[in-house]
């Protein structure tokens, strides 16, 4: 397990905390929001130009090589920086789903193409046991037909990745990845913005062309992978977010005065400090498991160590979030304060990418599976 | 309970807070009926006969009043309160700026604490005032909270001629007077009525939400919470006489109850609660819908201001320290 | 609701304070204990003698007629004099077992039969669904055979009060009561000591003559009732012990020096005594709340209101306990300290009547007969 | 992994931590292994060649060793200790009283930190010395933990007589050698170890338990904790430097999280754990046995000391305080 991060990490990290100073400074983000610009084409061809949409692709995709825990590096400091672009969507999401010779997949990592993953079907909000969503053949491929809820990212997408079932069977293994364009006939798209600034969308579809992806064999397993990697991604997320929190807050408690002192100087505020590093530090471990798991074909092992990871940054999300507006006090739960940002973005991940009982649930159906073999 | 000849009730404390407590549990608007638990009692107990005419109109909502206590720098201490009033002969003229007033927006009257007296130690140099919000030199300005909602905002005070009579008791007297205000936070701190009606639409979401059962015994351990809290409101009421901690004591639980109130009900809404709808920030009472989680998400974000705002929970602890402890 | 003690419950409070100075000082205390001496005839005597076993009954049976919140004043002061005598398992819980005119009863209030209720059967921890006991009818009465586990004070007891079913039927309505002499042929009994200081007993059964003092048809329903009545007991039993630690920790950071000053002037140590004193009084508001209800015919209010303080107690009862423990460090968790000793037995009291999950399903199923009718 | 010379394994620290690490989570008996991570490194790296030589004998457990801190006023106040060694030309004369002695009543060794010199300031006056249990003038008193157990003592030192060459390292050097030593806990602070037995004891629990699949949920929020400590330890094994901050904030959650195994596991067996059973006290491991809960009520209430002894975690919130966030 890599406990600490590589010199291309560092790189790749120092590379985005620039890029977030430069073109997603605090007072910068709040003047696009304001506009109602929920997405920064300049920003994301940034990301583009920089190679970083690349950094968990092969080489001879076109990547970078870097495998997932360069991604998650990238990760890590965008939720620091606040960045509310899609990168997980894109990169870590849809990227494992995408066959490697696909036009699209490149695309994707030019920055052309903005992509969004619609599995969920309304009705469920965790991972859905039984797609009704139905792909029939027709002359020049397939046409999709059902309604996909909950296409985080959907709101600025211009591509669907779809799953669907492509026989009327009820078999799982009767799953196939589809790529639907947006603009497409019989494409319906709702779209929305979240609490976080990001977004969403409800899709539509009625007999809308489409283009298989995926063998029919492997989509599910395929999913359940590049879905474990999605919520690795979010945990590396949380941990830049949360560390962006500490040291806002330990700024803060050194400047604010109170009673003719800087509140830094009550134990009690102190002591408080110190518990959000003690959660922050609990989570990149954490963190760290789930990075390291992310790329493994170990499923079950992956499975349990992404869900605990997943469980034990949501529970240091809450506290590190809450904590960090608490001691700003009145600040704090202004929009005017960057901790009111982070505050909504962590609380949106401990609730994305399943929330702490689809995970408990989750581990217990793995603990069940290993014992039975 | 204002006394029947000012246009009140004439009710106890007791009728007072069930009252409300049924109100809120009702989920019915109470924009203003906070005026009623603050100034109104500081009115009755140190308002001139004048001063005492403002009870009618403040009961049937005539009057919409807000409250200019807090300053940028002057959160939990308040006595560091920097906004002044100089005594000009016939009238007091106020510069300064307050922060975090609740409806001042909508609102025609405000209560201000100011310094009159700068000579003196910082609590004795405070007074109260009243003011129109039409007087030229006030100036309301829009605080967006992180709920994404416009219910607080700084006033500007700038050269405000504000007429000798409107000062409440004597000069010097303001710390006294909000500190009896403060006191009578006592009808209503528990918050029971709120609780009350969380819990209904806690259990309304339980049953509602897939999954939603897995979350019924967190409810119910919120229930048995708010049953001592509901006891522990009634005997704060009846006590002959109150410390300065009880009304701490309570606040800090009602407020980690509510708190807790608002993380479960997200945590069962899930993804579902992070749409962000515009038209449902209106609702502004601070309890979401029943069959809907539209602002459900904001009412979660605006629930961490109980344990902030009205002196925050490291405040409270300090009370209790010293008039509990003797510490 | 009687939101304060009324000037008889003052009294009794005074007394018990008084006798618990008197005779279980915790020195005292600590020495009969070294000598395996787990229950004091002389302190028993001297609660009969004030009349304390007399509380909750009614005049006319030579009780003091205070009700439930008489007993509940005493068992408070008791709780906070570290008291570990069966109180509540004989005044409240047999007591309200027993029918008025039992001469059982009267040897009860004046001292002389020490009682214990074996009811909960091998297997279950929980009140039970089913009832295995048996009770056959026989020349001089009935003889019971079956076993009986979790009999709290049952180590001293010399009569039990035995649950069994009266038919082979397994009606709910053919379970009654019956009293049971220790020394009886056919009754074996295996006692042991608990954590708290206190005791229990496992009872087995063999053709051992009873007497019946019930009806064959309202057992269960008086069996829950005094059960409640227990829980509440144990309700304000709790209350009292914290309200011990609560006063032993703000004397003791008074008075411990670390660091060249009193603890008690560091701010963290303050604040968790405040934290401490919160709980109390929160378990106060509940265990009046339970007091209340002990005594009242509407049986799913009762059930609820009472459920839910035992909930709550629990976990004021969980911080308390563990907080003082802390604040009193190395000292606290030494046998020579009577933190120790309170924290055993409020561990205890969490688990007793009913731990918090018993008491979080019943709510649960108070609710569902609520919303039916 | 002490140098081979001197009868080590030459392991690094992380083969070390894995040793531990298995012993604890397969329940073995653990008691002077603790000495092998204390005074060990104490005496390869202040030690004179002599006294290396009992490393060998330390290892097979020939010599079991105690350790002589903590005094009955200097708790986590370490620098006020008030026992104290006169320099007597050719030996120490040390009088004082130590307390939380582990094992005393089991060792033939014990390293103790004495006052040497009272003319400088607190720290600086500290030395360590070696001695042997059986010196006329030791005195063991057993101390009866909150568990019931006979695991700590009171050491009381009357006119003991210790040779002059068996102080370590030089005098005035105790404090450093201290804070030295203390630092070594990094190996097995995270005690995973311990931590998996006990999540192994409450799987057991939960299958064999009427209704313990209830806290099956608590029990994987407990595992997934673990995940967490576990690769924070090996963080910190791994770490080129350790600022003093680290073990800290891994000792706060893995104390936290034992703390908790052992409340969760008391509240699934209920009012079966309630048996005193004087037999199964004599099992001292910290860990109930499987398909029993006859100790489980004396660990649980023996893992509150998990936050006091070590340093109280107000201890440990200070050191971070101090050292991560430099208030």
């Amino acid at each position: 397990m890599a406990l600490v991060k590589s010199d291309t990490q560092r790189e790749l990290e120092a590379l985005v905390t620039r890029l977030m100073r430069d073109k997603n400074a605090f007072g910068h983000l709040q003047a696009r929001l304001a506009q109602g610009q929920y997405f920064d084409r300049d920003l994301w061809s940034s990301l583009a130009q920089l190679g970083l949409l690349c950094a968990p692709f092969s080489e001879e995709v076109g990547g970078t090589g870097g495998g997932f825990a360069d991604a998650a590096a990238v990760v890590e400091a965008l939720g620091r920086g606040l960045c509310i672009e899609p990168y997980i969507d894109n990169v870590v999401l849809c990227g494992a789903l995408l066959p490697d010779d696909s036009s699209t997949l490149a695309a994707m990592m030019s920055g052309e193409k903005l992509l969004a993953f619609a599995h969920t079907e309304p009705g469920a909000t965790d991972a859905p046991a039984q797609l009704e969503t139905r792909a029939d053949q027709s002359d020049n491929g397939y046409v999709l037909s059902g309604d996909k809820s909950h296409v985080f990212s959907g709101h600025v997408a211009d591509t669907y990745v779809v799953s669907a079932r492509t026989l009327g069977s009820e078999e799982r293994s009767a799953v196939a990845l589809f790529l639907v364009d947006r603009n497409a006939p019989g494409v319906n798209v709702k779209t929305y913005i979240t609490h976080d600034n990001r977004g969403g969308a409800e899709i539509r579809l009625q007999e809308a062309p489409a283009q298989r992806i995926s063998s029919e064999g492997e989509a599910l397993t395929a999913i359940g992978w590049a879905c474990d990697k999605a919520t690795a991604a979010v945990c590396a997320e949380a941990v830049g977010a949360m560390q962006a929190l500490v040291d806002a807050t330990s700024d803060y408690i050194r400047t604010r005065r109170q009673f003719g002192t800087n509140i830094g100087s009550f134990q009690v505020v102190q002591h408080m400090t110190a518990d959000m590093l003690v959660n922050l530090e609990h989570a990149r471990s954490l963190a760290i498991a789930a990075s390291h798991y992310a790329d493994s074909s170990d499923e079950l092992e992956r499975m349990r160590v992404i869900s605990a990871a997943k469980i034990g940054v949501n529970e240091a999300a809450r506290f590190v979030a809450k904590t960090a507006v608490q001691l700003h006090g009145g600040i704090g739960v202004t929009e005017e304060c960057a901790v009111g940002h982070y505050f909504r973005r962590l609380s949106a991940i401990r609730l994305s990418c399943g929330d702490s009982y689809y995970h408990l649930e989750r581990m217990g159906r793995v603990e069940d599976q290993k014992i039975i073999p | 309970g204002f006394p029947v000849e000012y246009g009140g009730t004439g009710w106890d404390i007791v009728q007072q807070s069930i009252y409300f407590s049924v109100l809120a549990e009702e989920g019915a608007p109470m924009n203003n009926m906070w005026a009623q638990k603050m100034i109104g009692p500081v009115l009755i107990a140190y308002g001139t006969d004048q001063q005492k005419q403002l009870i009618a109109p403040m009961l049937s909502v005539e009057d919409f009043w807000c409250q200019g206590f807090s300053e940028p720098g002057a959160g939990s201490d308040l006595a560091s309160l920097k906004t002044r009033a100089e005594d000009r002969g016939d009238h007091w003229l106020v510069n300064g700026q307050k922060l975090w007033t609740t409806n001042a927006h909508h609102a025609n009257k405000i209560f201000l604490l100011v310094r009159t007296d700068t000579s003196v130690k910082p609590q004795k140099g405070i007074s109260m005032l009243l003011a129109d919000m039409d007087t030229p030199g006030i100036e309301v300005r829009p605080v967006i909270t992180i709920d994404r909602r416009h219910e607080v905002n700084e006033v500007f005070l700038t050269d405000v001629v504000v007429p000798k009579e409107n000062i409440v008791g004597e000069p010097g007297q303001g710390w006294d007077i909000a500190k009896f205000l403060l006191g009578n936070e006592r009808v209503g701190i528990a918050e029971v009525g709120l609780q009350k009606l969380l819990l209904r639409r806690l259990k309304a979401l339980v049953k509602s939400r897939p999954g939603g059962h897995r979350y019924s015994s967190e409810v119910r351990r919120l229930e048995a919470d708010v049953l001592g809290v509901e006891v522990s409101g009634l005997r704060l009421l009846k006590a002959e006489s109150v410390s300065a901690s009880e009304p701490s004591l309570l606040k800090l639980k009602s407020s980690e109850i509510i708190q807790r109130c608002f993380e479960l009900a997200l945590e069962i809404a899930g993804v579902d609660a992070l749409p962000y709808d515009e038209a449902s920030q209106l609702h502004t009472e601070g309890c979401w819908l029943d069959a809907s989680v539209g602002n459900l998400f904001s009412d979660y974000c605006e629930s961490r201001a109980y344990t902030i705002f009205g002196g925050t929970s490291e405040i409270q602890h300090n009370i209790i320290v010293k008039s509990a402890l003797g510490l």
